[in-house]
C-alpha cells in the first residue's frame, strides 16, 4: 500500500509532531478562526515586541492538512515582523488562487502545502492558521 | 423564404425548432415567456449528470470538487458576462421571480418604515409588483407608481419620463415620505419599451435612492454592464435566455450586500448553529441555503457562453431587423392596434397588440392551428393592462432564431382570424 | 465480488458509475447528500428541452399546453406516490429547504405569537432548524428541543423516546407555552434512525400539535404515505430521489393549505392585481410564484417512476443487507466509533463514525484516493454532533446501486488511513 | 383558407350572436366569474320562481369560446330548476376530465364545447359561465 499522494511526508511530520502547538499565557495577540463547513477551531497566540513576533503558538482542532499548515506557519513568522508575516500571509494566498505551479521564493517552506492547492476544498483547511494571522495583523493596526 | 445569416447559423443549434405544430413547422415567438434551449445548454446539464453530479462546497472527493468548481465557475462566468466586479455578487435563486422577493424580504423588509415608500412603474411585471405589495403591507408603507408617458388617458407611447422621475423623487422628499427604493425593467415584457437604465439610476441617486433592475427581457437581447449602469440589484432567469428552467440570479452591490439579513434559513448559509440561534455565512452563501441548482448553473454557464458566442450586437442587430420589419407589417392594418413605442428607437422585439374586436385568445389558437405560438393574456401586467384600457393582449416576442418569414406568417394568419371571427 | 440481484440489474442505469477516480472505479456512497441519476431521469429532461420546452398555464398554443399538462401530470404522479388525496395538496419548490422555510414564513410566522414555541429534535438537518430559529426570533418565540435518548451525557442510541415526547407536550400545555409546531425528520441524515412518524403524529396530535415532516432522507428509502401518517406538512428534495438539482415538494394537508398566507409574490400566484393590493390564486398555484422549473418536474416525475419501477420493497430490503453488513464490518474495530442505532432496528443504511486519532477530513481523503466518495464534517447538523460531543464526522450512505464490496473497500481504505496517520 | 377545427360553425354562431347576453334588471341570483389567466369576466343574473329558472343573462367579457358556452348554458338552464342546473354543470365539469369521448345525452346541445377538451388550456374559459351558475345555486341553498 503507497501513502496517497496528497500526505506527503513532510507534511505529516508536521501534522503529527506540530511546532509551536498550544497557547500562550499571556498573548499580546490573539485571534480563532473557524471553518464552517467542518467545524474546525483554531486559536493563534502571539507576543510581539516592537512589531516583531517574539512567541507564536496554535491550538488546532483540524485535519492534518490544518495541523500542518499551522506548524508550517509558525515556524516561518517566527521572528518576522508582523508586517512581514502577514505579507507572506497575502502571497500564500494568492498562489493558492492561482493557476500557475510556480511558487516564491520566500514560501519554500510550504510548497508541501501549495502543492495540494488542486483540492480546493482543502483550501480552507490551510488558510485557517493565515486566518488568524491576518486577524492578529489587523488587530494591531488599529 | 428569407433567412438572416443569424438565424441560417443558430437554428440547428435548437433541436425543438424541427418540431411540427398541426402540420406545420414550429414558429416560436413567445421568447418572452421562456426561450428555447440550445444543444450546448442540454448537453452541459446531462454531462453534469453523467459524468460530476454531487453536492457541492461540502465534500473533500473528486466528484464534489468538481461539482463544487463547476458551480463556483459558473458564478464566475456570469459576474463576467454582466460587468460585475467579482463572483461574491453573484447570488443563484431559482428565477427572477425569487431573486426580486429576495430583495423585498431580506434588504426591504428590515429597513422599510411605516409611511415609506417603493417607487415601482406602470409597465412592471407581477413579479416585481406583488413582492413590493407584500412587504410594504408588512411594514405600513406604500407603493408609488412612475407613470406611463402621457400621464393620463389610455393610450402611450409606452415610454417613462425622465424628467417625470425627477419630479416624483423630489416631491416626496418635500412630503418627506423616503423612498426606500427604484424597482423598474429594464425592457418590458409587454410594450418592449427599453428603459434608460444608467440615466434613471443616476436620477434616483441623485436623490439617494438606490435601483434595482429586473433584467428578465433584457439578458438575452443586449449586453449588460451592472457596473456602467451602477444599479444597486439586478435579477434574472436562466430559462429566458436559452438556459434550465429552475435557476435565477441575483446581483447586488457591496453596500447592499452588508445591507442585507438571511433570507431563508438551511444548509450552506450558516456559520456556527447554536440550540436558538445561529450566526451565518458570508455573501454570497448567506443566501442560498439547501443544496443549489448545481446542474443547472452548468447549463446556464453553457447558455452565458452560447450568447457570447453568437454575438450580443449581432443578436440586438438581428433582433433590430426582426422589429422593423414587424413595426412595416403592423403600419399596413388599420385594425390592429399596437402597444408600446410605434418605432425601433428605445423599443425591442417583444410586441403585444390587439385585432380589434377578436379576443386574443382567439387569435392565439388560430395561429396555433398555423404552427405559431404567441401568447394571449395580461401577461403578468394587469396594472399596465389596466393602464392601456384593455384586459387582455397577444404578443410576439423575438428569440434569436426567428425569421422574417415567421413574422410574414403571423399577418396571414390574422388573415385568417378576421375571416373567422370577423366576416 | 458480490454483487445482489438488485445491483446488478440497475448499476447499468446510471452512467456516472463507469467513471473512475484516481485509478479506481467510483464508489459513491454520498447518497445522503445528494443521488445519482439513471438514463430515465437525464433522458425525460432532454425530452422535455428537445420537445415541448414552454412556460406553463398561460399559453394556449400546443407547446404550452404540452408542457401545462408534463407538470400537472407530474404534480399527480408526486401526490400518488406520497400517498396524498389528491394533486391540489402538492406544491413545487425549489427543495427541501425552500419547503420548510415556505411553512416557516407562509404558516408559522403570521401564527406564531411572544412566547410560543416551536418543538425541533437534536438530529435536525440545520434547514429544519435555522428557518424555526429565524421566524421564532421575528415572533418572539422560542425553540424547544425533544431530545435524543439519554437525556444526558454524549452517548446516545440516535432515538426519540415516545414517552418524553408526551411529557414535553403536557408540560408545555401546563406551562401555557402553546406548542405550534412538532418538526421532526423521517430518516435522520447522521444517525441513519427511522422515526416512527405515525406515532409521533397521533401523540402531537392528541395534544393539538400539527406536525412536518422532514422526509428529505425516508423518500428514497421507504414507502411514504402522508394520509396514513396524517401529518400535517412533508418537505423532500427532487436530488436526493435520484431526481434532478432544483426541484422539491411541499405537501400539505387542506386545513394548513386553507390557512398559509402567501409566501413569495409574483407571476403565477395571484388572481387580480391591484395598484396598491392583490388577491390571490387558490392552492396550489398561491405558493407558486414565478416560472416553475417544469423541466426539472418532468426528471421528478421520471424519478419516481423509476423507484416504483425497481420498488421500494427491494430497495429496502437492499439497503438493509448493506446495513447489517456495514454494521458487521463496524463491529470488527475497536477503534472506529458509529453514531446511531447499533443495529438495523430502527436503522436505515446512512452511517456515521469517526476513526479515533484521524481527523475525518483525512479519512475521506485518503478514501476518495481509492475512488471512495464519502462525506466528512458536520453533515449540517451542529447541534447533533455537539450533542454527541464531536465537532465532525464520516458518513457513508447506501443508494439502491451500491454494493457489499464497495462497503469492503471502506474498511480496507480505512487501514490505509490508519497506516498513514497512526503508523 | 379552411376555418380551423377548433371554430365549429355551432360555436361561431353562438360566439357571434349570443343567447341571452346582457345583464337583468332585478335579479334573484347574481354571480360573477374572473379568469385569472387572461383577465376574462363574466356575470350571470338569475330570475327565479319556486325553484326554476325563469330568466337569465350573461355579461361576458371573454374569448369566443367562452361567450359560446355561455350562451349554450343560457339555453339549457331556462325553465330548469337551480338543482337540475347545477347537475348538469357538474356532469358537464366531469366530461371535461375524463378521458373519454363519450359524452352524457343530457349534454347532446354542448358537445361542440365538450370535444374541445384536449385544449386544456381552453377548459376554464368553456366553464367561466359555469363557475357563476355554480355560485347562484350554492347563494340559493344558504
Ligand atoms: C434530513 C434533511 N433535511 C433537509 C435537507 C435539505 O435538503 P436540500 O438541501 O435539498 O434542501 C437534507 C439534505 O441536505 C437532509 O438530509
Ligand atoms: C419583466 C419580467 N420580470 C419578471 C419576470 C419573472 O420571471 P420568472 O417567472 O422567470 O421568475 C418576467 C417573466 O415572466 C418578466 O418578463
Amino acid at each position: 500500500m503507497t501513502t496517497p499522494s496528497i500526505y506527503r511526508d513532510l507534511l505529516l511530520e508536521h501534522a503529527r509532531h506540530p511546532k509551536n502547538s498550544g497557547r500562550l499565557e499571556s498573548p499580546d495577540l490573539r485571534a480563532s478562526a473557524f471553518n464552517p463547513l467542518c467545524g474546525d477551531e483554531l486559536e493563534l497566540t502571539l507576543t510581539v515586541s516592537e512589531g516583531t513576533i517574539q512567541d507564536c503558538k496554535t491550538q488546532v482542532r483540524g485535519c492534518s492538512i490544518c495541523q500542518a499548515s499551522a506548524s508550517m506557519m509558525s515556524e516561518l513568522i517566527l521572528t518576522k515582523t508582523l508586517q512581514e508575516a502577514a505579507n507572506i500571509s497575502q502571497v500564500f494566498t494568492e498562489s493558492l488562487q492561482k493557476d500557475t505551479e510556480e511558487i516564491a521564493e520566500s514560501l519554500d517552506s510550504l510548497r508541501p502545502l501549495i502543492v495540494l492547492k488542486k483540492h480546493r476544498s482543502r483550501i480552507k483547511c490551510m488558510k485557517l492558521a493565515w486566518d488568524a494571522l491576518e486577524d492578529c495583523a489587523r488587530q494591531n493596526q488599529t | 423564404m428569407q433567412i438572416s445569416p443569424l438565424t441560417a447559423k443558430v437554428r440547428d443549434d435548437f433541436p425543438i425548432l424541427k418540431r411540427k405544430i398541426n402540420g406545420h413547422p414550429l414558429a416560436y415567438l413567445d421568447n418572452a415567456a421562456t426561450t428555447q434551449k440550445p444543444n450546448c445548454v442540454i448537453d452541459a446539464q446531462v454531462r453534469f449528470y453523467e459524468n460530476h453530479n454531487s453536492n457541492v462546497s461540502r465534500g473533500v472527493y473528486t466528484l464534489a470538487e468538481e461539482a463544487t468548481d463547476i458551480y463556483e465557475e459558473g458564478r464566475e462566468i456570469i459576474a463576467k458576462f454582466i460587468g460585475a466586479a467579482d463572483s461574491g455578487k453573484i447570488i443563484f435563486s431559482s428565477g427572477t421571480t425569487e431573486s426580486i422577493n429576495l430583495v423585498a424580504s431580506a434588504w426591504a423588509q428590515p429597513k422599510l418604515k411605516t409611511g415609506e415608500r417603493i417607487m415601482v412603474t406602470e409597465m412592471e411585471h407581477h413579479s416585481n409588483l406583488v413582492p413590493w405589495q407584500l412587504v410594504a403591507q408588512n411594514c405600513g408603507a406604500e407603493l408609488v407608481y412612475w407613470p406611463l408617458n402621457p400621464e393620463s388617458g389610455n393610450s402611450s407611447d409606452g415610454r417613462l419620463d425622465l424628467q417625470k422621475l425627477d419630479e416624483l423623487l423630489a416631491e416626496s422628499v418635500k412630503l418627506k415620505r423616503k423612498i426606500r427604493l427604484l424597482t423598474v425593467t429594464a425592457v418590458s415584457n409587454v410594450l418592449g419599451t427599453v428603459n434608460p437604465i444608467a440615466e434613471i439610476v443616476k436620477i434616483a441617486h441623485a436623490h439617494g435612492v438606490p435601483v434595482l433592475v429586473d433584467a428578465a427581457q433584457a439578458v438575452a437581447r443586449m449586453s449588460i454592464d451592472v457596473s456602467a449602469w451602477d444599479c444597486d440589484f439586478l435579477a434574472f432567469s436562466g430559462h429566458k435566455i436559452y438556459g434550465p428552467t429552475g435557476i435565477g440570479v441575483l446581483y447586488a452591490k457591496h453596500e447592499r450586500l452588508e445591507e442585507m439579513h438571511p433570507f431563508q434559513g438551511g444548509g450552506g448559509m450558516i456559520r456556527q448553529v447554536g440550540r436558538q440561534t445561529s450566526t451565518w455565512a458570508d455573501a454570497p452563501q448567506k443566501f442560498e441555503a439547501g443544496t443549489p441548482p448545481v446542474a443547472e448553473v452548468s447549463g446556464l454557464a453553457a447558455a452565458v457562453g452560447y450568447l457570447s458566442d453568437v454575438g450580443l450586437p449581432e443578436i440586438q442587430q438581428h433582433e433590430l431587423e426582426l422589429t422593423t420589419h414587424a413595426l412595416k407589417r403592423f403600419a399596413e392594418f388599420k385594425d390592429l392596434e399596437l402597444y408600446g413605442p410605434p418605432e425601433t428607437i428605445d423599443r425591442s422585439g417583444v410586441l403585444s397588440f390587439n385585432l380589434q374586436n377578436v379576443h386574443p385568445h382567439d387569435v392565439a389558437q388560430v395561429l396555433d392551428e398555423s404552427g405559431i405560438a404567441v401568447r394571449a393574456g395580461h401577461h403578468c401586467t394587469q396594472v399596465l393592462h389596466k393602464r392601456l384600457g384593455i384586459a387582455a393582449s397577444v404578443r410576439m416576442s423575438f428569440g434569436l432564431y426567428n425569421e422574417i418569414s415567421e413574422i410574414d406568417r403571423i399577418f396571414s394568419a390574422l388573415d385568417q382570424a378576421r375571416n373567422i371571427f370577423l366576416a
